[in-house]
């Protein structure tokens, strides 16, 4: 053990005033550092009252309180001078509890660690002690390394380049002709056919009359004859009809044409016997 | 007032119009990114020109709009860029079904015959979307009071479908009989309880 | 599938990574605005690396972060374009650096094992906003009583902070040599002994 500190009456501590002034029981050093005695009182010690809640604030808890008052005098985490290292950090905690500032719990537990750890020192070793087990100053140096390499880790993240601060998004719009694309649901023909199915079935049960049902191909051609006409221009029949179609085809328009003037979809005139036959949507009603 | 070189101004005014959320002007310009520096109008204008120019043969644009300059992208690329902005349409609903099937096998037919068919109202959604995906188009109108028009499938439909012609559709009767023969391995009576509107 | 030439795919890949709200990976791209070409992966990345290359002594630059190809703008030039906006880019607190950092070095990590290292405990309102912020994001339990929640960090922290991988976090090698030296210097046992919440 290197270090040699008188106990401090913790209670009757006044809180330090200004970093030259010597508390009255200071006639030893207050501790040797590696070798060297250090007699004053380190001035960044100093901490005036109404900083207090902003070190509590600056602080991120005890590790980083006792990083602070390691690194300010230079001392080496691996050589942790225990004592003079707890006699600050009890400084600090006595005046905040002084001035009833609210302290965490996690610095008075470090309060404790430290004490226990400066009592251990204080006794004599004993020689079948197996230290290595579980020395807490060892844990601690431990824990001070990690939390300063993680304190490192934060800084070095904060300095990292960064959306809305170094970079930004360089975002161009679009023309006016780009348009969302909706893909369409897909939709089987068993769904059609199982539909047409449905809604006739509902239908006959509603109705209680039998639909008739056509040949489709006689349908479609009707379809197509429809939109070859017009109402206004008559169409000459045999327009209507496709040669290479053959025999079958004609017999489909045939059909499809017979179909369109009962439902009353187009008109058929004919001048005279033989002459030619022409159509034109409408019924004979109207005109 | 610091000098600035053309090249840093060309990178400075480039990012600015990049990155600002709106079309900026000459103006906006000089009182943000280059409030600290001494640059002439002709300057700014000389920059702005040579941005231009560099990336005409590119797939984006600078263009002046009424607030300013901002870049889009190339109007011959909208086909494709429309592409990232896909949204899946809902599934067809029964009603949208039905009436689909029934243009399909009762065509030409007017919306009063399927709506009689069908016992209730066809909305004009349904007619909307159907002619919109180039399934059903209007071949006519019924000379009847309100000359009402008469709907049939379309080449589309039949292509969607893969039929050479609406002979191809199933025979109602047949692919009944055929389902229900399979309907105790595979459930495809499922397919009836599709939502309805 | 159609073919496309290479200026075309050029300008197409450059147009889409430019309007594309959030980075865009080579698989999206295949998905959209190339699904129908024909274009060899070799080709794409030929294509993206021209781009890179085009762009290099420009005031933008393309950049792969993790969740794909962005462009952004030069960090050199956020001086003067901060001031576009009127207000100053979010800080961050020592505390929600320091968790991020734990999580980001050490994940998958629970919270108990954060306030183990910092020594202190960790305020709810810390991880929520981390997770408001899609930067950490819940990836399992550890399987210790309580089954503490494992977090780790998400595709959108890397892209924030202009990543492609955890592995260009700074310092990344210099901290896990260390983390190594520490842990072995005394028995990693020695935590589980720390004091806990």
């Amino acid at each position: 053990m290197s270090e040699l500190v008188k106990e401090e009456n913790r209670d009757n501590a006044p809180p330090i005033k200004e970093g030259l002034a010597a508390p009255v029981q200071q006639p030893l050093p207050l501790a040797f550092i590696n070798g060297e005695a250090l007699i004053k009182k380190p001035e960044d010690l100093f901490i005036p009252p109404d900083a207090l809640e902003v070190i509590l604030e600056t602080f991120e808890g005890p590790l980083d309180l006792l990083l602070y008052l390691i690194r300010k005098q230079k001392f080496d985490i691996t050589t942790l001078p225990i004592a003079t290292v707890t006699k600050q950090y009890m400084e600090y905690v006595d005046t905040m509890m002084a001035l009833k500032l609210e302290l965490a719990a996690e610095y008075l537990l470090m309060a404790a660690i430290l004490a226990e750890i400066k009592s251990r020192h204080l006794l004599p070793k004993r020689s079948d002690d197996n230290e290595e087990e579980d020395d807490p100053r060892a844990e601690l140096i431990r824990r001070l390394k990690e939390y300063e390499l993680v304190k490192q880790a934060a800084e070095d993240l904060d300095t990292q380049p960064r959306l809305e601060r170094d970079i930004f998004n360089a975002h161009v719009e679009v023309s006016e002709s780009v348009a969302p694309i909706r893909i369409e649901p897909d939709v089987s023909l068993a769904e059609i056919v199982l539909a047409f199915s449905a809604a006739m079935k509902r239908a006959e049960a509603f109705e209680h009359h039998t639909i008739e049902r056509e040949a489709l191909s006689t349908r479609e051609r009707m379809s197509l004859i429809l939109s070859m006409l017009n109402t206004s221009q008559y169409t000459p029949l045999e327009r209507l009809f496709t040669v290479d179609e053959g025999k079958a085809g004609v017999v489909v328009s045939f059909l499809a044409i017979l179909e369109l003037v009962k439902e009353q979809l187009i008109l058929c005139i004919q001048a005279g016997p033989y002459a030619k036959i022409h159509v034109k949507l409408g019924s004979h009603e109207e005109n | 007032m610091k000098r600035i070189n053309t090249a840093q101004l060309k990178q400075l005014v480039e990012a600015a119009i990049f990155v600002a959320e709106k079309p900026i002007s000459k103006q906006q310009l000089k009182e943000t990114v280059l409030n600290e520096f001494t640059v002439a109008d002709s300057t700014l204008s000389k920059v702005i020109k040579e941005l231009k120019l560099d990336y005409q043969p590119r797939g984006i644009q600078l263009v002046e709009v009424a607030s300013g300059y901002r870049f889009q992208s190339l109007d011959a690329l909208s086909p494709w860029l429309s592409k990232l902005w896909q949204e899946n349409a809902p599934k067809y609903s029964r009603a949208m079904l039905e009436t689909l099937a029934l243009i399909a096998y009762r065509q030409p037919i007017t919306r009063g015959e399927i709506e009689q068919v069908r016992g209730v109202a066809v909305s004009s959604n349904i007619i909307k979307t159907l002619t919109e995906r180039d399934w059903i188009k209007v071949v006519g109108h019924k000379e009847v009071p309100g000359r009402p028009a008469l709907y049939a499938t379309t080449k589309g439909f039949l292509d969607y479908f893969s039929m050479a012609s609406l002979s191809d559709l199933p025979n109602v009767d047949t692919f009944e009989s055929m389902a229900e023969s399979i309907a105790s391995d595979s459930p495809l009576k499922v397919l009836n309880e599709a939502p309805s509107e």
